[in-house]
């Protein structure tokens, strides 16, 4: 499988796909071979436990999922301590995501995990909806990104991943941000804003209210700003959003992604990552192509 | 109880019954998934699936050899689609899922469902019965949302008695002789009143819950469900059965 | 149909129901009967005639349509010739859909549109990429908008409805300064951006590769925005995105909005918009609520 | 022409006929669309819908009484769908749309299709037959895309000649006897081909255009072709069948 073979800015993976972080991640090993992945990715952890939020938290809409899980997690200390042990036993590199409320949190965050092996890189999650920033996610201002890249970079030699909310007027200044910042790679997209409001009763399908917005539905927004972002930075792109099959997996590669990650779509089918895989495997076979010469063909 | 975590399979469909215009049961064939225990469920997609949606997920009804069967209740697009399904189709499913029942083995016991909330107790009622005594309370909205029980409740039709399933079981629970544990499945404010009147009572009792379901093994958070001690359980993995004490009715 | 009355700024409508602008238009009258509508909004119109984008245009993705018309228009002379007097005889209020590139061209078109009679409004469509903005939609800028809709408002009484698009970080922000700036009404949501290639060749589906996405995968981000915009404002909104049959019309009012268009979907069913507004008159009668009491009465 | 403008009905699906794995034919009943004149087309949704898809659009293949038929290559989701159609099913369709091929009274008229191109001359060949003289040329590039004409042209099968449909109208073109008229349908690039040689050979060639549409009566845009005046022209609206000299065949 060497055309498979890609790198994801410091980290060489045997192959391009992985899980989204939040869906379908360890648990997957229950339905196939876990090690067959390129890379694995935690849930988001943060520093402290998260309880998460209020349910109803899910709604299914036509092509697309909300959700609002609002990071419920077990904090850094249990995931170190109960979860990274599982990870490394798997094989392929592991990107931690993490996110936090301050810059100085996300700092105090990695200089926790620089202390423990078995970790190969770091998703920075500045895109959750979810979590109360006066309404807002972190990574919606250049300026903070590129002070909070430049922060992360200075402490780790690990591969630094930025992940990108697709809500701000132009993705491609904060894809720039992340990079001047010292980020080595990004992930795009994380969850639009999106809402459903039950007609009959009037309550909003998720307790919150506004959620995040995954699925096929999504899809041609994550092409578009893979698309613009790999226009303008040289950093390798590590996409999501809608992926139900390896021709998603293609398009999103031809739009210029040297990874991607399988998401909502695991829900309804555990081993999708790996059918992404082999059908992605055997559309470069027949065309001859290894991943690499993929990467960024789409043309006008 | 078989713990078939990740389990799936694509099994036949090889009865249907339509029991009214809102309600059918689907048996379908699988040995594993016939090893259920009662309470367990499945998360079933029909198959072949043209454009996204999520898994639909139902408790396993009742279980006969290698085949297992599903009550459903029709609400929207998903369970609509499944009404649609015919003997000798393929449906894709998940499971068994979650934990179960405690399963007496001997007692009185009480069953309390209303409407589609049915659907768990009835593989419950048969695994208890060889040493226990059991007592099955149902209640329905309207006479299509009733299905065999020991007492019906009901504001309409003759073969029930009018007013809440839950009238019945304060009833049942003042009356003497007493009830070792009550299994109950229903709406979530139903269950809520069948928590104040079992805590009341001081008889054990143990809810069958519903939440929206993503992934259905305890790995997305989606099916929160708000916990006594703070924070929140998920119905698929540390449900769907919970001891009463454990939800916190309030939130 | 009293209970059905509504008021978009400074016109009043007999109901709630028009049609998306640059969607089915004048040309439903084939299917039913125009005079039926609440409103009618023109195409968008252009000082001078476009030709419009390079084709293909179109692309259909899963619950969703990309475009990329490029505002093909006659302009505004042959608009206001020909056009003008057909929507005139129809019967209910026009609002004219219009664009600029450069805030005085906008001026420009409204002092023109002054002098013709049969205008009951319009419809600032602030959400196409401009020549003064390097690409970018001048509707991505609150100052911009402020100031545009500052210099409208002082050359017409007529309505002033400013249309956004939810390609920005905060359409919050954006709709106040059309509000502090004089809109009298918001329409809300264009299309957001979107982008689909061709797995097999690699050739985008549109040939200007990014488009615009609009259809039932993005009526989850527009009760999102018509929510939030909602709640900051205190002109009323005209919703559209996604609608395709009368309980999203009821979603996107229960979410704050005043009136509704019907876009993407009439094209499967040109006669969606009267199917919407007697699905919406039925459910008004059953609920026994007046539009106005059905208007922002999600909760949580 | 008949101007239908504004025509939807729901129709019934009365026959079905399975050429291979890749086309079918679907004749539905209607008296008004049976009226449609060669080279006009429909739009078509199956029924009833439960997802949003966009109509399909299809040319009218041929009418009989109050019979329409239409033919169909399956290439994706919306015509797999309507492969799954079956005598009975009812199907909504707007049409007839679009202007028609010009109804020569007499002389020469030459048929060029390739592969699904097949469709709308089946038609007009019918309706030319009582004083032209027509020659069909039809060319695949599987045995599978092959239909009855005169000659046919394909890489495989016995029944075919070598080559491309467009070798063969280069040809016919070229042999003594004239044509006054060619009528093509087919890719984009084969009746670019096409409109190279009729110019050549200073033949008038009407083409029938295919572009994905939205709404199929001109409203909005979607279906451009350039034209060579500059600017663009609907394929709905102002076609689909344009005079070769029409249309930009370099953009
Ligand atoms: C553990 C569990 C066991 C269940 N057992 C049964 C059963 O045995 N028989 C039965 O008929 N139903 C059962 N349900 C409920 C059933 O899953 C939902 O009715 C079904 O998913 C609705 O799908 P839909 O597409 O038809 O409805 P939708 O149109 O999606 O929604 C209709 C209603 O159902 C609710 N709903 C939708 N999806 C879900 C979901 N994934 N989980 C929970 N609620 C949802 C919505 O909030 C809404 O109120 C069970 C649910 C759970 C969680
Ligand atoms: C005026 C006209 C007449 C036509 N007549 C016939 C006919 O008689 N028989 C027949 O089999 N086909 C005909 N077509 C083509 C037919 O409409 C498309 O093959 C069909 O819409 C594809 O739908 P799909 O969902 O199966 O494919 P998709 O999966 O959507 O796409 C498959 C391919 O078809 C193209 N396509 C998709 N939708 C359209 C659309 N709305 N318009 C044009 N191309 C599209 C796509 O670009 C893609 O290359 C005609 C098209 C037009 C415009
Ligand atoms: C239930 C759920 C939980 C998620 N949790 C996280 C998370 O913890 N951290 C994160 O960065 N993204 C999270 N996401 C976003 C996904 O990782 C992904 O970016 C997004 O869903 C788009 O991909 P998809 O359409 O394939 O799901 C979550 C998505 C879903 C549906
Ligand atoms: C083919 C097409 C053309 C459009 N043209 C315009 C336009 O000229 N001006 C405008 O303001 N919006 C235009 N829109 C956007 C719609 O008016 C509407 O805001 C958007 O499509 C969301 O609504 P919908 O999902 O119901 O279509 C167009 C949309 C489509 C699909
Ligand atoms: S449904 Fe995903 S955790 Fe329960
Ligand atoms: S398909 Fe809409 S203009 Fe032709």
């Amino acid at each position: 499988m060497n055309r498979l073979s890609t790198k994801l800015g410091r980290i060489e993976l045997a192959n391009p796909v992985t899980v989204a972080s939040g869906t379908f991640g360890l648990e997957s090993g229950d339905w196939y071979d876990l090690s067959r992945l390129g890379a694995l990715v935690s849930k988001t952890i943060t520093l402290e436990p998260r309880a998460g939020n209020q349910p109803p938290r899910l709604f299914e809409t036509s092509g697309g999922l909300l959700n609002s899980i609002g990071l419920q997690n077990p904090g850094l200390e249990a995931f170190l301590r109960d979860e990274l042990p599982l990870y490394a036993a798997v094989g392929p590199p592991l990107m931690v995501s993490f996110s936090a409320g301050t810059v100085d949190e996300f700092c105090r965050m990695v200089e926790t995990m620089e202390k423990h092996e078995g970790i190969a890189g770091y998703e920075v999650n500045v895109s959750c909806p979810n979590v109360e920033r006066e309404g807002m996610a972190f990574g919606t201002d250049a300026q903070v990104v590129y002070d909070l890249t430049r922060r992360l970079a200075a402490l780790t030699q690990r591969e630094l991943c930025v992940k990108l909310t697709p809500n701000v007027t132009d993705i491609v200044t904060i894809a720039r941000a992340a990079q001047e910042g010292g980020a080595t790679s990004l992930a795009l997209i994380n969850t639009l804003l999106g809402m459903a409001i039950d007609p009959e009763t009037g309550h909003s399908r998720i307790a919150r209210g506004v959620a995040g917005y995954s699925g096929p539905a999504i899809k041609p927004v994550a092409v578009a700003c893979v698309w613009r972002v790999a226009q303008a930075v040289n950093i390798p792109i590590l996409a999501m959003g809608g992926i139900a099959g390896w021709e998603d997996a293609v398009e999103l590669i031809r739009a210029g992604a040297c990874a991607v990650a399988v998401g909502t779509a695991a829900f309804v089918s555990p081993d999708l990552p790996v059918r992404v895989l082999d059908g992605l495997d055997a559309f470069l076979a027949r065309k001859e192509l290894t991943l690499a010469e993929l990467v960024g063909t789409a043309t006008f | 109880m078989p713990s078939e975590s990740g389990y799936r399979a694509v099994c036949r469909v090889v009865r249907k019954l339509e029991h009214n215009e809102h309600y059918f049961t689907l048996w379908l064939r699988d040995a594993t998934i016939a090893r259920a225990v009662p309470g367990q469920f499945v998360m079933l997609q029909p198959q072949p699936q043209t454009d996204f949606s999520l898994r639909i997920p139902l408790c396993v009804h009742d279980v006969e050899d290698d085949t297992f069967a599903v009550l459903v209740r029709v609400v929207g697009q998903g369970t609509r689609r499944l009404a649609a399904v015919r003997p000798g189709d393929l449906l894709d499913v998940m499971g068994p899922l979650g934990n179960g029942f405690t399963l007496m083995a001997e007692g009185r016991a009480l069953l309390v469902s209303g409407g589609i909330g049915y659907a768990p107790l009835r593989l419950l009622q048969r695994r208890l019965r060889p040493g226990c005594v059991t007592q099955w309370l149902h209640g329905g909205r309207t006479a299509a949302d009733l299905f065999p029980a020991d007492v019906l409740f009901c504001d309409e039709g003759v073969a029930a008695r009018q007013g809440l399933v839950t009238d019945g079981l304060r009833e049942a629970l003042a009356a003497s002789g007493g009830w070792d544990r009550v299994f109950a499945c229903g709406p979530h404010a139903m269950l809520a009143a069948c928590a104040g009147l079992c805590t009341e009572a001081g008889v054990p009792l143990e809810v069958s819950l519903e939440a929206y379901m993503a992934c259905g093994i305890g790995v997305c958070h989606g099916c929160a469900v708000p916990a006594v001690t703070g924070g929140y359980m998920a119905v698929c993995k540390d449900g769907p059965v919970f001891n009463a004490q454990e939800v916190d009715w309030n939130e």
